[in-house]
């Protein structure tokens, strides 16, 4: 039952598990078209396996995953909804999967048309002007915006700007994009709301800010309330808004991150537009940008000209190429045909239901947790484990408890000022029954943290493996299996 | 507005609202100033049914000129190779393909343990010590192998090879911008026996005290092999880093980096059971040797024990991860391509180390046979003298662009351009053979051309 | 020969052969005399590798005009309906595709289960007391339905209303040929208002003492909506079983056949999300009120509990068959169509009740407006005045075989000629409508029609 | 996790789950169309539930359940081999499953070619004049052969043959099959060694013998050695011989039921032919005639006329049809790729493995069970618990402990003529290591059964459920979900 075995352990020497066409031209002698120094001496090791291994293995893998379609899986700031099926059978069409980004671009106007379009209703629904498909994540996203903010003051000469500041709610990738960029990070305290402290951002706004980067609602689940306000102080210290866009399920249809004053903005695809995560990728991250910073945008831009879709490299300003070609083709793909599926109303329906869950949630959760910023969130909201803490029952092992429970745990640890925080996105594509069933094994367990907290340091107990020794891990790396 | 994908019914919603004590679901969004708040529709088109929708698309697509019913000629990066049934078979499977990184290693070992075979496969190939669990493309892997090379050794120039595909010369520009960093590029020979090498003798003068490291590709953009190994001598003189850019299906038979004296290899693993999907999702690979494994960007995966001392796996090294050391990370990456990366480990598993050299060889000896059919031609002319693999350059007598149109219309994609990316060989194509292409295929490419170069379409 | 799908070696056969003291493969086969041994390998192609048996098949559907590329007016029993993706994304699941029937239930809850739900959602459509997991088709479920009528009421002759589909009845006729059962046909009105309805008056001629069961489908082959009442009530007359054959859509909104004073209801449930596929796999449904259950063929699932009390299931009412029966057996079917009826559960279950309702309504209101529209071109006239479902007959004034080859030039997929089957219908010709038809499509094939009729193709 | 809950009891009011187009037509008053008898008063009632919902409702369903990729699964006579995965990707193109049986002909030569060649290819196989690819699976393929076997007779007018004669361990469809087409079944034992007893069969042979239905190799994997002498007997008596080709997989390219004087056989294409089983369907079972019996074959029959393909139907001695159209369609087409796949050579050793696996899994156990006939098998063998049955163990307890061990059980309880049989069929897809494991546990059972058997009496334990009480299900059946 239990197979510990790597794929490299099932390997049997001389077994086969392909089926090639045998070569129909005239062998080459390797030996003689190349040189003895670039010939390869020993074959690199590959396991040997029949085709029914290979399915069984990764099946058998398989097995030991859980995904959305597993269950409930309110992983924080992660956007975990449903992935329509048919926006997987849409995307693994010949006339999609089999198109090289090479070809003469006449004939592949239908690639060229679900990008254009994405282009259009991406910037509809962020507000923006335009937007590039080029990144292949929101942390992509993130470094050419940031380029992006950079060429921007570049081109005005304005060489001082060398600060990014990000509040020190922020997703981990804005400060790490920013430093890729070129940029000093500067981080600003949160109010005792949770929100962007007015006061420490105006103590830090000078002319060498090149601009700020928010999540909004932020990575508690808030909306910046004075969104209006800080978009006019950066600005008027000549600095630019940049925006996460990590959280756009919570407002699509209701406010656009364009007309909040944001000048970049990110969407993942792979979060709020419903593209499958992978198991880690591939995502997209999409980035639109005000009129202003247009040019600077990454080649190529797509562009209509006469009844042809032609793709525009020659812009002077622009920052260049951030990834090969035109981003995760694929990704777009499902994310359109989930935009054309929703529509306009789809779209907001979403979101309000988002909102509502995550309410519902919170407010279902509010006596027995700790809510430190307890008040109408947005399409998530963060809980503390502190009160369990004083019965040394920590986030983690109210996670690994939910597990056994049939649920993925929600994301701990983040936002970092929160302390054992616990970030809960239901998401709409969750049913009001499914929620009521989360809620009931979040209130047990805060009982049993309170009356028998012993019985909740042994999750998870119904998993393939244990829980797991990260220290043992990191102290002495196993990257590979060797023989 | 009613849909499957939302299943709280209206009254569900209401009664949502009532525990809330809320009248109104825009009351849920008050802390939204007034001005902000949309006051109609979003202009987009939708909803669209299921059906409706499938037919849109269809229309879409009968608008692309695809390679399964076209053949395909094309390379330059992206190739189109034979990828088994089963690999779609695997990653089709929900629990893989609707999961989020695997952040709770206890219900995520199927990805964890498919993402440590990944690296050992990928460190095998390459000769290295350990791999990532995937960047974005082999682009963003050669950017961030120059960064992590230029604060290894706090060197502030990367010494290029121009025979380096030219989209990750792009992107590499791009991100080192505004880095501090310089980008010294490298020629190649041409009309000598080296031909399509790069220049050595340019190279020993490229580098310097100052140079982080060298970048190489091979086979190399013209799909012809370089001789890593003395520019590996080169580069260590300098106490240089040495990074490969190496197409993974060309390392069944040809020395591994790693063997060769790379530090670094990257490279872009799309060949390996990934569509070509008009550029994206590609695979970025990156792998090192041991002292540049803590400076590694990204996801990496490693094996441990649970409390009952059985073998698991979780995400490790976390400590250089954004998530953890914010704007000090050693990259900014967080989500990658962890699906292509188990598309590609299925394949290899299934291919094994018979199948892969096999694909190989077919590469070889397919391009060997389409560059002597169409040199036999008389249409076409040599460029460079050095073997190849997959992939050559030739020179017809007709214009690349005009010959890649006139093929199109008879179902073929031909090469690519060369003209654009390198003046001096204006005129070339760029002509990929993989194991896909049948003797008949490529016969009938060959009579095309020599057609369409005769003027007689 | 060595195959990804024949995982021993030759080293491992060797090993294996060594266990069993033999000296070579022949040894095993030495039961089978020498003589029957073939001497030469068999006379057949192959074998492909999976990438030329793709392009083998690929040159094969070359040759068909798909209802994907083609719109479809066809139904005569086999429907183009909207198939939701989801459905195959679950059929194609290996815990199901690859399972065999649940002999072991501990390890078969899922298709138990699933098979529960059918059951539960067939015996609700049809108004039944029970239903079992699935027979071949439609024609079988017929057949299978007269024998069990004939045996439980001992008598020798079935009554058949000619407005039942001639592929079932033809079925039918085979299978009775040598059990001692005649079928005896009743006629239908053709000029009257009741066109198109079986002939009340012959039927009740037609039944006897000895009539064991008469059949009636609704709606008939004509798509039009048998009284099926009145024919219950001139069954009970005599004792006789009342077998409705109906179709599972048009059940949204017609009363169901359990209400009507059937006694055993049977049916083709392809609309029910399965593909056309070229007319098989189809799914036959098979559903009877409560004296029939211990009589019913083929494979029944029953909730029960385990041995901590929880609620389980299992294949129940195994006496009836024929693994323990034999010849005493209800029915020989042993393998069903265990998949496809999983597939109309997950179809029944996303559709819903709203759903269905939806789909046999739109299926009347674009019927209805493709027989106005034809009709209004002049060129076919009405055949018969009932109401109808889903289907109708017109007569076109070219023969529909020629209108029906002139329509595949312009992307159509024509009705069915009714002159076969039906030679007091010569020149007829059935139209299916779906609710996948739009009326964009509708009137481009009045259109054509009537171009066609009209002489100027 | 437990969720016990059906489809039904996840129904919210008002919930939906599916996405249709909007009618663009106009509504018609179904009232003022349809008389109000004809119209249902109460919809049915069938669940409300989003995709999501049903998705994962029938995804958690399939993790109870066990299928090839899950494991190893030697069901005897069911030939559970490894379904190439390539072989459904082809069987679901649109091209094929798009196709409506009554298009004009001319417009579907691929799926008549798909047939034609079927035909010829499994009549090469079979030793077979031609076949029928009619019938849905085995069950309707003996029926349609028991119908030739009629039609041949009284076509002759002999009608005075009025039986069928089937061995005591043969398959119930056999017996069943003949019942349905008229026939008076005849049972006779098999002899000391697992076979036709001969005398037997002389005793019963006279002019009311219709004909004779054989398995072969039989069910207890044994060849049949007299068959040249069995069929002589039959067919000098003036009877015919059926072949139940379920065990096709023992012999292909090695010998064939034609040659063996068998004058129709089925073919279980979901065995054999690698087409999956599908949880228990659909399947196909083509039936192959000698010469003499082609034209009583069921209609159509696919000629090949000129360029073109087309179905016959003019066939005066035809049994008619016993199906709608022509079969299984999309089954045939998944036979046909896993026949050019493995091609001749494939076949031949398909079957060589087939029966070296089964020998060897024999071997490896037959100092610990019973096996009641211990002579080289075929492609399955069949193994008696009777010395377990000593220690009170049944063949039942062993299967449900294998299922602990995470495998599939093999057949049990048949043939009817061994006590507590298990009926062992490996297939060539499975490898030694597997058959190895198998092995390992089953001697491990065994061990348990002598020393511990009490320890064996509550599997399986790591199942959804535990062993579930079929004789309450047969008593009382519960066949439907109600309120
Ligand atoms: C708030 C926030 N910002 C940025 C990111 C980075 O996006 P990606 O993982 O697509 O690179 C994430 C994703 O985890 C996020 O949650
Ligand atoms: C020996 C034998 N004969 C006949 C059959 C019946 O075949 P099917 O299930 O395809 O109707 C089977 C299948 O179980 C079998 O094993």
């Amino acid at each position: 039952m239990r197979d510990e075995r790597t794929i490299f352990e099932k390997s049997v020497e001389n077994r086969i598990g392909y089926s090639l066409p045998e070569s129909d031209v005239p062998k080459a002698d390797i030996h003689s078209v190349f040189t003895e120094n670039l010939i390869r001496k020993e074959c690199p090791q590959l396991p040997e396996v029949s085709e029914t291994d290979v399915i069984r293995h990764y099946t058998a893998l398989s097995q030991r995953n859980f995904g959305v379609d597993s269950g409930f899986y309110p992983l924080g700031s992660c956007t975990m909804k449903y992935n329509p099926k048919i926006n997987e059978d849409i995307a693994s069409l010949n006339g999609f999967t089999q198109m090289h980004p090479l070809q003469d671009l006449q004939s592949a106007q239908g690639c060229l048309e679900v990008m254009y379009r994405m282009d259009k209703y991406l910037s509809e629904i962020l507000g923006m002007e335009r937007v590039s498909l080029q990144p292949a994540a929101g942390a992509q996203g993130e470094l050419a915006g940031l380029m992006i903010i950079k060429a921007y003051h570049e081109s005005r000469n304005d060489k001082k700007r060398v600060k990014i500041i990000v509040p020190d709610s922020s997703h981990g990738t804005n400060p790490a994009s920013a430093a890729l960029a070129g940029f000093e990070v500067v981080h600003i305290r949160s109010d005792e709301r949770g929100c962007v402290d007015i006061k420490a951002l105006e103590e830090v706004l000078d002319d060498t800010v090149a601009g700020l980067m928010l999540t909004n609602p932020n990575t508690l689940g808030l909306f910046e309330e004075d969104i209006l306000k800080i978009s006019e102080m950066v600005h008027r210290c000549g600095g630019l808004l940049y925006y996460d866009g990590a959280n756009m399920n919570a407002v699509m249809g209701i406010a656009r991150p364009g007309d909040m004053g944001f000048d970049i903005a990110h969407v993942n695809l792979h979060k709020t537009f419903s593209t499958p995560h992978g198991g880690g990728g591939p995502g997209a991250g999409p980035i639109g940008v005000s009129k202003e910073l247009v040019p600077f945008l990454p080649v190529p831009v797509i562009e209509k000209k006469g009844d042809s879709y032609v793709l525009d490299y020659d812009r002077p300003l622009s920052i260049g190429s951030i990834k090969s070609f035109y981003g995760n083709f694929s990704v777009i793909v499902k994310a359109l045909s989930y935009i054309l599926t929703m529509g306009p109303r789809g779209l907001k329906t979403v979101s309000e239901t988002a909102v509502l869950n995550a309410n519902y949630v919170r407010k279902k959760l509010e006596d027995v947790f700790e809510i430190p910023y307890n008040r109408i969130c947005m399409h998530e909201f963060v809980l503390s484990a502190s009160r369990q803490a004083e019965n040394d029952i920590t986030a983690l092992d109210l996670a690994k408890n939910l597990i056994d429970k049939g649920f993925h745990p929600p994301t701990v640890y983040f936002p970092l000022i929160v302390k054992e925080a616990m970030m809960i996105e239901p998401t709409e594509t969750e049913s009001p029954e499914t929620l009521d069933a989360f809620i009931g094994a979040m209130r047990e367990l805060a009982e049993l943290a309170k009356e028998n907290p012993e019985l909740l340091k042994n999750a998870p107990k119904n998993t393939y493996v244990t829980r797991l020794d990260e220290v043992k891990a990191a102290r002495n790396p196993v990257l590979k299996w060797s023989r | 507005m009613k849909s499957p994908y939302i299943p709280a019914t209206s009254e569900q919603r209401e009664a949502m609202l009532k525990t809330l004590n809320l009248s109104s679901i825009d009351e849920l969004f008050s802390a939204i100033p007034d001005k902000l708040k949309l006051k109609e529709d979003l202009k987009l088109p939708g909803p669209y049914s299921e059906y409706e929708l499938k037919k849109e698309f269809q229309s879409l697509i009968r608008k692309n000129s695809d390679a399964a019913s076209n053949t395909c000629f094309l390379g330059a990066g992206v190739y189109d190779h034979i990828i088994p049934s089963a690999v779609n078979h695997i990653i089709g499977r929900q629990e893989f393909y609707t999961s989020y990184t695997p952040y709770q290693a206890e219900i995520s070992q199927g990805v964890l343990q498919a993402m440590f075979e990944y690296q050992t496969m990928i460190a095998e190939l390459t000769g290295m010590d350990a791999s990532n669990a995937s960047v974005y493309d082999g682009a963003s892997a050669l950017y961030e192998a120059v960064l992590l090379a230029a604060r290894y050794n706090n060197r502030s120039e990367v010494v290029v090879a121009r025979s380096v595909n030219p989209e990750y010369r792009k992107t590499l520009s791009s991100v080192l911008r505004y880095s501090g960093i310089t980008v010294r590029e490298v020629g190649f020979n041409i009309d000598n026996d080296f031909g399509g090498t790069l220049d050595m003798s340019e190279l020993s003068e490229a580098i310097s005290e100052n140079t982080a490291a060298v970048v190489v590709q091979s086979p190399n953009f013209f799909g012809i092999l370089e001789d890593i190994k003395s520019v590996s001598e080169k580069a260590k003189e300098k106490r240089a880093l040495l990074i490969c850019v190496c197409d993974p299906i060309s390392l069944a038979v040809f020395e591994a980096p790693g063997s060769l004296g790379a530090d670094i290899a990257v490279g872009e693993a799309q060949p390996l059971g990934i569509p070509m999907s008009f550029g994206g999702p590609l695979l970025g690979y990156f792998a090192v040797k041991k002292p540049f494994i803590r400076r590694m960007p990204g996801r990496v995966v490693g094996q441990t024990t649970d409390t009952e001392g059985r073998r698991g796996y979780v995400l490790t090294l976390q400590a250089r991860e954004q998530h953890i050391r914010r704007e000090k990370a050693t990259s900014n990456i967080c989500t990658n391509q962890a699906l292509c990366a188990l598309a590609a480990t299925v394949y290899l598993s299934l291919m094994g180390k018979r199948g892969l050299t096999e694909v190989a060889s077919q590469c070889i000896d397919k391009s060997i046979y389409a560059y002597n059919t169409l040199l036999a031609t008389d249409q076409v002319t040599e460029v460079f003298k050095s073997p190849f693999f997959r992939e050559f350059v030739v020179k017809p007598k007709v214009s690349p662009d005009k010959l890649n149109k006139e093929l199109l219309n008879d179902g073929i994609i031909g090469g690519y351009d060369l003209s654009g990316d390198y003046p001096e060989l204006d005129g070339c194509w760029l002509v990929a053979v993989t194991e896909k292409r049948t003797k008949a295929e490529i016969d009938m490419f060959s009579e095309k051309v020599k057609r369409i170069c005769q003027g007689g379409v």
